[in-house]
């Protein structure tokens, strides 16, 4: 059932002159956008929504994004209107917000092993070019400004080399080795002393666990580069063992991965950076610390600081989310939310027929469709009404399925997916190709869309 | 804990007999023996993170934001706390909008597919640009952004990115951080009496220059008045005329296509989302022409296998998880609730309603002013210009005091100099107006 | 896509001695119920409500309930945590609630012309229970208990009967004239020194509007009865014409109907009802007034109440949100909705095929299906995405379509409804009893439900 | 109006030109002569209701209820306030569930219906009877309801209808109320220190008593200890044993078919509802026997067209729709949604978490009790029987007079005779718990 265009529905053109405070060379002259009433939006979006597969819909394993149940209640807090507040208000009239950012900042300190954090990044991208801009004030600050190198393995996430690359550095890319781990030559052989930093994810995208970590790191700081972690597989470790304890200097935290924030489809999330002390002094501004004076706590600007990634401080409403999804957890709840998540991959990876080249795994793997084409398998899974999983990626796998259930599957739902998994690897090319037959949208034309790009309603009607 | 106990995740479903079988089908004793981490590494402290009910954690959070102060906010500069109808929260929180991915399987993601499809269409309108991407984080990273689009697309090379001296420091300082690894300066323009010095900029503006970016309503709240003028001399220059904004303001103020603008950014959620200090929404459209330069995502409509259409991401080539290094940008987790939420909020308003509102904006303002304006040892607004939701007033007494004041009886306003106070009035009612107005003649009486 | 019942994806049965405080003796011996985790409880609600058809979902023109739109806004108020108190709070210390019941009584009041309001029945068929306790209670006081008659026509709601006969009356049924309003002749020798009552909505369940009704008035009256007004068909009138000054002495208002509050799949609703000062010491105790000491209101017990119909004050949080709607629309809204109402229905029974016998009617109107079963056409416009309306009710149309759009409905949603209708009107007996067979269940077996009830999970798990 | 104005209703959609287009097909030059009112009853005044914005209305309502003091309440009596998990809103403001009307086209119900079912399901297993309806009023209403079924399904006639002398006024009067119309009469039988006097009930039963209703726990918090006798003893006169007794009470009590009962009511909302002000859900469940004659709605599994389980309202010709005044009952609308909620809540508790509240119940009454017990001239509780939730406590002071100090200090109790007061844990968090007794102690110093 097709649901029209807001702009299919009406259009109405306002002259803006009319009874206008303004003069009229200081105005536009009209603005054509839809008047409708509230029934007929709450119509439109509610329709909309019932077009959106989410979390609450089905089981969600797409590898590398975590995506897990998000807690109602933490909508809740973050609803608080005692959480409205302006960014520019007076540190001594928001002292509550400064608290849970001050509390926040010490969780996400000891989960990490990091001696300081940063709230302020919007998302882990964000988080990223952090990590890279305080590495290259430290490195400045040093008086090393000629490393201009960031080492990044192959498998890694496409944010890491785009992030380099905006901070200013080229890319070595790094190989791993037969067992799908970093090569400790090839990474011997890419350090120098240009080298700014080595950017990991530990377990790797293949989940595994890079079990040479602590010779990385020495590797790394021998040359005096700097050891990056991307917290996006940070959900397979929680309480067993911490980036900080491995030897990495910078990490940051996706907290809609790791700490149940609702990715509301595509976004807000937030990318908190913590840090070895030695690069504390080089964090955004502002932080957050107890006061001496009258206030509990304060704001105050890193003695090096690398300035602001964001206009304020970032996505306070997620924050508020994560915050309320740790302090629900404690120790305990997250120490065994990755080890059902860990259960829950090994548990449906022996469910599947399709070959899982590289363990032991943590709380993802990667399978191999083999002969089928990966992309295609996911959008056949979509007509036995489940997410499928990250498709084509890593490349070391081939035609990968990148398959990360989380720890709130059931083993129920495990056995769903994996007759799923099943049901498609026994089907044929031709039906793979056809699919998806039981969606809203059957396969939607890629090519066409970006030959003659429709990016709004008004090319539309132009075109069509 | 007062409600049932928790042991472990309470969001894992996992009984004792599932966990035993699972373990068993995976041929392990334990969950322990699944993990391969060497003993080196191996964590074996405490965070010491006390577990909560969910009762004790809402009653935790609560207690924690009761100390915030219960303040009517005229503050404004980029951030207003406009009402949000009801119906916007009760739409985007359908769990279906808030809990799904990036639509990277569009098949089964039509409807958020659409609804930003018309938020794009949405700013279309407003900005009169072809293009609109479907979030960046907020107005000063989409600024940054805007800055390492003029460097990609610029015919000749060039070093000097021209900002006001107005410009605010977090936009300020992430557009510096943007740029830090690129070759671009970021210098900046003079003003005068809080708008564009054209003459000024005029005279600096070069060949060198890549882009020069200016806002309207400027951040004190003056409508600039020379727009097109700079329209004309960035195109003569080659460089990119990048014009900061948001959609309250595009209602009614000069349409950026025509004055020439080529990429307009700001903060969207002025629409959508309530003061949540400082969380925001990047609000980016450009011409045409940079179709393939543009950073971040892209929804488009197209046809599926039954030749019905459907909508999809699209030109994703442009991306960090296709292009890798070589992408418009490293944005990937962006803000695409807060931008249905912005959609719903302008739909929610109509036409008449976007209209209506940003005319309030000029006449609340200069009304404000105006009665502050006979108070004695008051000017306001300090700009002998038209002014938008907000102004900059003199006080004889400093600042900081008069706002002290302020702020004991229930009222923030920004000082933003030693005898400056900026006052906004977006977002309160009425009465608040009055009430404060009445409590100002007050404080500097 | 079946979901499966919460005891067919788990049940355990928990032992209740173990670690008891009880003797086993006061305790039962164990709880069979499902344990499942809040993800899966989150998704099996989700996917249920995917499978209901509510006002969001698409039009709702169900004659005589008033399906209209409900403003979100007005659960948000519901939800204050200040709205939540203990019923038996001392009076000093919820003058809030107090005061918006005061003020809520008051608008219904003026409303329907009534001199005092009663919020406590939680629906409209307890507030005609109130009704007719009142009237019994009323002629009681009288001297005049021989009363023992409620008279009904023939098309009124079946809770008008049911309700006459809990109060232990008789019902007298009442014949509709030949344009389908009371017969004047038939009241008049229906009407006698034992008539306690005459129940009627007006406009009736045609839509129109009982012209005669002062005359209708004095000839109760003359007989000593009470004239009873049913405000199911209320938003028909707003503004414009109120039941106290049409010479009604009690009446019910159905907050759900007029005044948007939602039906929630069947309730809870609330069943005000007013009354013409005489009746007043008779209305249920508590009711809420103007204090004179500390407090501003204050709970008193009217002289001769009939009592209590409900253990508390009624459905508390359904009346902020019709108070909410009241205070929202105002006057100007609240003739609005009345006026679009009629129009509406005006228009729709306009574009549509099926015969409309009655009229001039208002907010409402009755096609008959004609030669077509109405049952069966309901179920075939279920297959055209809109909801029927209701069928087979009032008897005096044959095959009656009972439709009211309320003044929500868009000219555009009416055409689409316009063309469901016509679109049904042209399909043969064989589509029409196969119907529906685009929803998520088909035609469902109603006599073998009735005949082998299955009213539990318990006996499917024996009896399958 | 601070935001967009509004002329009529915000929720009628038509612009101007829909409007005059319908006017035209329909033949009317105005709305106004689309109404057949005479003259004589025309409606020419005004309600003076001012109209308002969204906004202003939310703001009215917050400042009315603002005036609700701040109460930690430890009243109970019938209506508990135990916390509601998040999940349950989220869940039951789905607008499918909260928009829908009576499930009448079942086909596009199906949701709905099992729902309920599923709720009927939980009352079944609670009560150990067979048939549980989707929902009377509330625990007063369904009483009246229980008394009605009982003259209707008893074998010989009979007028008497026996009442604990303790039953709270706001069920008797509704009993009342529903039985004025009936040949029944109400009549009470004694208490013995809080419970059933079981002798005197045993004297006054004859076979002229339809009906003997009994409370567990007790309105005083009293787990009464000789249901299975007053189920013999009803048994053998042929009247109707109807328990009162709600979900939480029954996760752990004697449950009701093992003592004989024939009728189930109460209210089910102690699980899904925090305190509304009295709102609440009558739990109506009874024996197989009564099938034909259980007022109100029952969901039924069928199948439909494709043999596909399906489910639906069914056993209609009892209601009042279709039966009239032969119905069992007038209900109509019903509270549909709060059994939903309830069903939810149960549901989120899952066997072990109802149970353990329930085990809660008695352990923080008696724990409370034992602590007050200890004060000097502190008598708790009363009754020397065991305890649900709630207890009876008497003081020297006067009981108004400490419920008055007790309230100037946050906390409300219920005041039942001169000097004593009841004192309910359910809700309450332990550290209120702790704060009430602290401050208890304080006020009877």
């Amino acid at each position: 059932q097709y649901e029209p265009l807001l702009s299919e529905k009406d259009l109405t053109r306002v002259d803006v002159d009319d009874d206008s405070p303004l003069p009229d060379d200081l105005t536009r002259d009209s603005l054509e956008l839809p008047e409708l009433s509230e029934p007929e939006l709450a119509r439109h979006y509610t329709r909309l929504s019932q077009m959106i597969y989410g979390i609450d819909t089905g089981p969600y394993p797409l590898g590398s994004c975590t995506m897990k149940y998000n807690p109602k209640f933490t909508e809740d807090v973050a609803a608080l209107p005692s959480a409205g507040v302006h960014p520019d208000r007076s540190e001594e009239s928001v002292q509550g917000t400064l608290e849970l950012l001050y509390r926040l900042q010490d969780y996400l300190g000891r989960i990490g092993g990091m001696d300081a954090v940063t709230l302020q990044p919007p998302a882990g991208a964000a988080g990223e070019f952090v990590g890279i801009r305080v590495a290259t004030a430290y490195h400045e600050h040093n008086g090393e400004d000629h490393r201009d190198e960031v080492i990044i393995p192959e498998s890694a996430h496409g944010t890491n080399f785009a992030t380099a690359a905006l901070g200013g550095y080229d890319v070595v890319s790094l190989p791993s080795d037969d067992e799908g781990r970093v090569d400790l030559e090839a990474l011997e052989a890419a350090l120098s002393e240009d080298t700014a930093a080595l950017m990991l994810t530990n377990p790797n995208t293949l989940g595994l666990f890079e079990r040479d970590i602590t010779e990385i790191a020495e590797m790394v700081h021998d040359v005096g580069g700097l050891l990056y972690y991307d917290g996006a597989n940070l959900n397979a470790l929680l309480g067993r063992a911490r980036p900080g304890d491995m030897g990495f200097d910078v990490m940051h935290y996706n907290v809609h991965k790791t700490f149940a924030t609702p990715h509301g489809g595509g976004g807000p999330g937030a990318g908190p950076v913590g840090v070895a002390e030695k690069l504390e002094p080089f964090l955004p501004a502002p932080r957050v610390r107890e006061a001496e004076g009258d206030a509990d706590y304060e704001l105050f600007d890193p003695e090096h600081t690398i300035g602001k990634v964001h206009g304020y401080q970032g996505n306070w409403l997620v924050l508020i989310k994560a915050f309320a999804y740790i302090a629900r957890l404690g120790d305990e709840g997250l120490a065994d939310a990755s080890a059902k998540a860990v259960l829950n991959a090994n548990y449906l990876a022996s469910q599947i027929g399709y070959d899982v080249p590289y363990e032991p795994f943590h709380h993802e793997f990667v399978a191999s469709a083999g002969d089928q084409d990966a992309a295609d398998v996911a959008k056949r899974m979509l007509d036995y009404g489940v997410h499928p999983p990250t498709t084509k990626w890593p490349e070391i796998v081939p035609e990968a399925l990148m398959t990360e259930p989380t720890e709130v599957e059931s083993k129920d739902t495990l056995d769903r997916l994996a007759a799923a998994f099943d049901a498609v690897a026994e089907e044929d090319d031709e039906t793979l190709e056809a699919a998806p037959e039981r969606t809203t949208a059957r396969r939607i034309d890629q090519t066409n869309a970006a030959r003659d790009p429709q990016l709004s309603w008004h090319t539309l009607e132009d075109g069509e | 804990m007062t409600e049932s106990q928790t042991t472990g995740s309470p969001y894992a479903p996992h009984t004792d007999d599932e966990q035993a079988a699972m373990l068993e089908a995976v041929g392990a004793d334990t969950v322990e023996e699944l993990f391969d981490i060497p003993d080196a590494v191996e964590f074996d402290g405490e965070f010491g993170i006390d577990t909560r009910t969910e009762r004790e954690t809402r009653e935790l959070v609560r207690s924690i934001l009761d100390r915030n102060d219960d303040l009517t906010e005229l503050l404004g500069r980029g951030h207003y706390g406009y009402y949000v109808p009801s119906v916007v929260d009760h739409l985007a929180d359908r769990s279906e909008f808030l809990t799904s991915y990036t639509q990277y399987q569009p098949e089964v993601s039509q409807g958020f597919l659409q609804a930003l499809f018309e938020y794009q269409s949405l700013l279309v309108e407003l900005t009169g640009l072809e293009i609109a991407n479907c979030s960046m984080y907020d107005a000063a990273t989409a600024l940054g952004e805007a800055a390492t689009l003029a460097e990609r697309v610029r015919s000749t090379s060039g070093t000097r990115v021209l900002v006001p001296d107005l410009l605010r420091d977090g936009r300020r300082s992430t557009l510096e951080n943007y740029v830090a690894g690129t070759d671009l300066v970021v210098e900046e323009y003079p003003t005068e009496d809080g708008g564009v010095d054209f003459g000024a900029l005029e005279e600096t503006v070069d060949e060198d220059v890549v882009m020069v970016y200016a806002e309207n309503p400027t951040v004190r709240g003056t409508i600039e008045e020379r727009l097109a003028e700079i329209g004309d001399l960035t195109e003569e220059s080659d460089a990119l005329f990048v014009l900061g904004s948001d959609p309250v303001a595009l209602s009614l103020l000069q349409r950026p296509a025509d004055v020439g603008a080529d990429v307009v950014v700001g903060d969207a959620s002025v629409l959508g989302l309530p003061t949540s200090y400082g969380m925001g929404l990047g609000l980016f459209a450009c011409r045409e022409d940079y179709l393939r330069q543009v950073p971040g995502r892209l929804v488009g409509a197209s046809d599926d296998a039954t030749d019905r259409r459907a909508y999809t991401l699209t030109l994703q080539t442009r991306e960090q998880h296709i292009r890798r290094e070589r992408a418009t940008s490293n944005i990937c987790t962006n803000q695409a609730w807060v931008a249905l939420r912005t959609a719903m909020h302008a739909a929610s308003l109509g036409p008449n309603g976007m209209v209506d509102l940003a005319k309030r904006g000029v006449r609340r303002a200069e009304e404000l002013a105006d009665r502050l304006d006979e108070l004695e040892g008051v000017t306001a607004p300090v700009h002998d210009r038209r002014h938008f939701r907000e102004f900059v007033a003199t006080v004889d007494e400093p600042a900081a005091t008069v706002a002290a004041d302020l702020e004991d009886r229930g009222f923030a306003v920004h000082v933003v100099d030693d005898h400056e106070i900026q006052i906004c009035t977006a977002g309160a009612s009425d009465e608040e107006i009055d009430e404060f107005a009445e409590t100002f003649s007050e404080v500097v009486r």
